[in-house]
């Protein structure tokens, strides 16, 4: 679907970027009172919340696990999100985000230390700006943290894709929409594995490897971010604390 | 909660009351801190962030053309509609609205529409044909007490932030843009009772043991736009009208802080 | 919403009440056979069947209580009872009034003689002329009577208005069109206080006190309607046993 | 019920079945008092009340304008609705049509529609492009058995109670009402068998122990419009055979009630 | 609803059929790996499959009854199924038909054998060319026979009708959109009893006592290919298992 | 499953895996026996039935004409639905789409979409105003494992068969028929990891222990138009290349015998 747009000049995109260059992340965390964990994440022109709820009784009781806990997510969309407002309620689009964005953060979690139990992630999406899912990931798996879920890493998770023949990190908005491919990614750095990988457009298997490797960079940078956001807040703590 | 449990806590807090103190240390009319953030969605045509306490809501306003309905063919059309989304409340289902969701949400419609707040009739584009449609939503992000106000404050703090764009003579689009025709500024403020005590600004925790609550809606002439009852209870007329007159008092605080707001925005 | 509309004629409202004057009102008592408790009201245009069943086991369980039981108010229109075909089916108006009715009755009931429990009211309007979520509650009042649910007293609605700047009882259909406030009430006799209370317009305060008067006065006079239905129900059953 | 109870009240009314008795003292072929009360909802085009001894049913008919199906260009639009409302029986409950009403509903639709009671064609406006469409929709009140035949008598007492406005040549309304172009009276006749009695006009507590239940439904000159046997069971050609000749006698003599009654309404 | 057509020619329908024939019918037996039954019908332009669940523990628990196993019946019709497009998913149709396929199976069932329990029959109609609902309950039974649920006996099932004022067998598409009048039967060969009776359009009784007759004498030409159907099936796996 | 008879499950698969073997004797990258019937419903404009082993599922095309999305006036509206219907598995619930129906149709959308399959700009009627609607309806019938390579293919394989009536100049349908726009035969191949070792075509029994799951469409060139990682679990950057090139390699393999079939149909 491109469209007649120079998405490079003078070896920078459009918003002034290098291609392998994210854009502004922010996290806060403990945003909530309720939730027994929460993140804000301002990543470009997204602005996400996130909240956790649990380990509690999974119900309806026949989801139950004998053997672990079910991770229940839920991504949302703000009708206002949006430059065409969106229906309120659940979208198909809403529905599979919520079912990879498991499946990313699930790997991570010692779920089966709360047999029976459920944990539940709640993605807020208050602003969209392209890239929401990935941020929504790097939320949620602060917001994990804040909760206390035992885990066995942070998840860091940004996009690759494709514009102009050329691979780039964390497409903005109009990359999004005129460029050739997107592959969300989420990123297991200890394991070294990729637990989100989602891709549309086209691209050659060389390319791809170069995708991958550019997200993995991408990935290891949020986890960074992700790291400061949780020491910020437990410094802070501990110094409010003495 | 249990009973049992929800019986012991509210002992307590009868208790404080009656030397007029609250669990969290506020006079029996005092309102928690409040925090008002305009503008903070770019992607919403108006946006408000409010915090009451630890009670957060964020309001977002889009505006599309559509018809009238067949019976106000000279008024824009108004949609309010609140989400009390499962990130807010560990009680908070995903789903269908729920009685207590679309109880919000109407009651922050009738307080905007009743007060005249929307000069309606300036929505309209060709009478009978095609009008403005306003849709408000709200999203609670962290439930802890007094819903109303927040929804209603950031609710039309969100429509006197909105930019919409000027049309042409065909309907389309052009690049300038100018804020909704707003004439009113409805304060919505909530009282609970709880054993013959009169509460403004409820908790979580208060709202849990209240016998009953109560929202008045004034404008900006101090007269009532709207009124609810809410859940179980009942109020004598003189609670009534003595509620009435705080909520005035209250609502002209509130009020002169967002003109504040307003006049900075422009 | 004013409109060119001459409300008031030699001091006589439209349809030629006083200003303090409920419409006709006629209760029936203990018209279904299936239900526990029923009626049957007509109040100006308006024509609202009641049903009650109750006090039976909760369902589903989550709702049960342990200390009382729970009341379940059902307000329903019949697509034929307006001018305009309504949907069947639930409406966000009718799920609202459904629920501050139950606010209306509950204070009324002693719901703590049956924990686990619930008591359902439905409520059915089969013509709307203005007025019928207070019919309803009236209404309803009587059928839960009729149930024998144990109560403290009946609990009486009726609406006061404000048109043409003047306060006045029971408003009919044009006046809630075109009229300046609405305010329905339901009133506890023997507590003094009101039960229900909603409001949409532009009252003063003293137009608020004064109309809390006259809806107060109104609902006394309905409460002489409830009591009388239910004697003449029951004088009559009376009168057949012997 | 519990199956125990059932069997032992199946057992007592198939005894008084042998002697040609029901438990309320009728005969066989006997209907309960049938009361029918037209046009009690003026808000309705058109609207019928029908008691057959403790069931209650309403029906009204709602008349708007709206386009023709594609492969009937030169119709009006008819569909009946039925609503079993949690009022009518404890084992109702509010929400989206079951099959139970989804069936009532399609029966008696049919029963009208195939017996030619309207003639569709005089309700098209413009043919392929606007024509009436016509809403029956039913509500039980009191649940005592037999919906079948109370619903398909009111659906059809409202019909030919309904005025509709005559609309000038651009298609909007007059002051000027006629009826509907109502040609037919289909009648339904709903028999249960138990333990090879043949019972018309079952009571809810004969419906709860049968083995099967019929309704036929016939039109003015004693044909068959529509059948349907409901539930589980069989019945064998003879019973069948049976039922259609006592539908037709009984068809006919609530027809002539019907009839009388339409006619004191002009 | 008769259009100008000429449904006979020479004796013979615009199918080349008699009065008293079928169309072509012809069913597999056990098509699918996970049900516990399947069968697969053409009959006609008729392609249907039937799957089969249970008998398992009836599910929800408040759905059980005590003395036997309920029979849950689902009709469904493939969007792609008939000439305009269907939208996806139950519609009011086929509730009403998965119901009456219910009470027409029912009959022949030992349902007694499993109190507690739930037979499931799954009807999937993939291309509809008339007498959909017999064709179902035909291929069902053979499924449920392929399931191993007990049974008195097979259900056949096929329609009589009437065209230009002539009792017909088995009416194909044009018959059964412009003719006179339509009766789907199901026959309980060894109780000679109908347990599917349905009808719309315009009989007389001594027409209606002719497409019973005709119905029934179809209904037992089915009987003999579902038996047929089912040799075959199982003829063969001993066949097989030599 | 209980998660003990899984765990002795899984500990079968994996001891045999070590071997290269798998439970129903296939090698680790073969395919089960893999048919395809084109055209088997008349009815739909196109349609396709295809087994892969006791995987069985069946997808149809309807086409109806429509307004474009705003945002893409110049191009025809695709829409893909996959049904998870009681039928296939013990374990679907009839009902609204549950999320693993809505995973398995947007998949397959978008590798039919973003592959260039389509030239969806040969689908529009008028620009901005009137477009084909495809709608390619998927049904699984029986479900014993990888649905999304079976449904990918039956997808791909009915929009080639399908037959669109050619429209005259007021958008009318005439009799003459032509086949869709179609480009590209994007074919999708699912992997699955089990202890280190990637599998092909997974069965029922294989998905039931896997650790994770991938699912590459290829298209004609070899490029990659769309991929998904399901469920749980994750891959190695290494593994995930390797099964792209293996991909491509049994892509290029069903191609062929597609186009084998699509020119069978000319």
């Amino acid at each position: 679907m491109d469209k007649d747009i120079k998405f490079f000049e003078n070896g920078k995109r459009i918003d002034g970027r290098d291609v392998d260059e994210l854009r502004n992340i922010n996290i806060e965390v403990g945003v909530f009172k309720r939730a027994d964990g929460s993140s804000y994440i301002e990543w470009g022109g997204n602005k996400i919340y996130c909240a956790v709820y649990g380990p509690r009784e999974a119900y309806p009781r026949f989801l139950q696990k004998s053997d672990r806990a079910i991770l229940k997510c839920r991504y949302n969309m703000a009708s206002f999100a949006v430059e065409d407002r969106k229906r309120p309620g659940p979208s198909r689009r809403g529905v599979e985000i919520g079912k990879v964005t498991q499946g990313a953060l699930e790997p991570a979690l010692l779920l089966e230390n709360f047999p029976k139990c459920m944990v539940e992630v709640n993605i807020e999406v208050v602003q969209a700006d392209a890239g929401t899912r990935c941020a929504g990931i790097a939320a949620a798996s602060v917001a994990l943290a804040n909760a206390g879920i035992p885990m066995k890493e942070l998840v860091p998770s940004c996009a690759a894709g494709k514009v102009d023949d050329r691979i780039v990190l964390d497409l903005s908005k109009e990359e999004d929409n005129y460029g050739q491919a997107d592959l969300p990614l989420a990123f297991l750095p200890r394991k070294n594995e990729f637990s989100l990988l989602q891709m549309d457009g086209d691209l050659s298997e060389e390319q791809l490897e170069e995708a991958l490797e550019l997200g993995k960079k991408g990935c290891l940078e949020v986890y960074e971010i992700q790291k400061e956001a949780l020491k910020k807040k437990y410094v802070r703590e501990d110094d409010s604390n003495e | 909660m249990s009973s049992v449990l929800s019986d012991i806590k509210k002992d307590y807090m009868v208790s404080l009351l009656k030397n007029g103190k609250r669990e969290d240390g506020r006079g029996l009319n005092d309102m928690r801190d409040l925090k008002i953030d305009i503008g903070i969605v770019n992607k919403a045509e108006g946006s408000c962030y409010v915090q009451i306490g630890d009670t957060k809501v964020i309001a977002g306003v889009k505006c599309e053309t559509g018809t009238p309905f067949p019976d106000t063919p000279n008024q824009g059309v108004f949609t309010t509609n609140a989400e009390l989304i499962p990130m807010a409340s560990p009680d908070f289902e995903a789903g269908p609205p729920r009685e207590d969701s679309i109880e919000l949400a109407r009651v922050v419609d009738r307080g905007i529409r009743e007060s005249g707040a929307i000069d309606f009739e300036k929505l309209v584009i060709k009478e009978g044909e095609l009008v403005r449609v306003l849709f408000v939503d709200i999203h609670i992000m962290d439930y802890n007490g007094n819903l109303f106000d927040a929804a209603g404050i950031a609710a039309i703090a969100a429509l006197y932030n909105a930019k919409i764009p000027v049309l042409d003579e065909e309907g389309n689009k052009t690049e300038e843009q100018i804020p909704l025709p707003m004439r009113k500024i409805p304060v919505p403020c909530t009282y609970v009772k709880i054993a013959d005590s009169l509460l403004y600004d409820p908790s979580f925790e208060e709202e849990s043991v209240m016998d009953s609550r109560i929202t008045v809606t004034t404008e900006d002439k101090g007269n009532i736009a709207a009124m609810q009852k809410g859940d179980v209870g009942s109020f004598k007329k003189e609670e009534i009208l003595e509620i009435v007159r705080r909520s005035k008092a209250r609502g002209d605080e509130i009020r002169s802080i967002l003109n504040e707001k307003f006049s900075d925005m422009r």
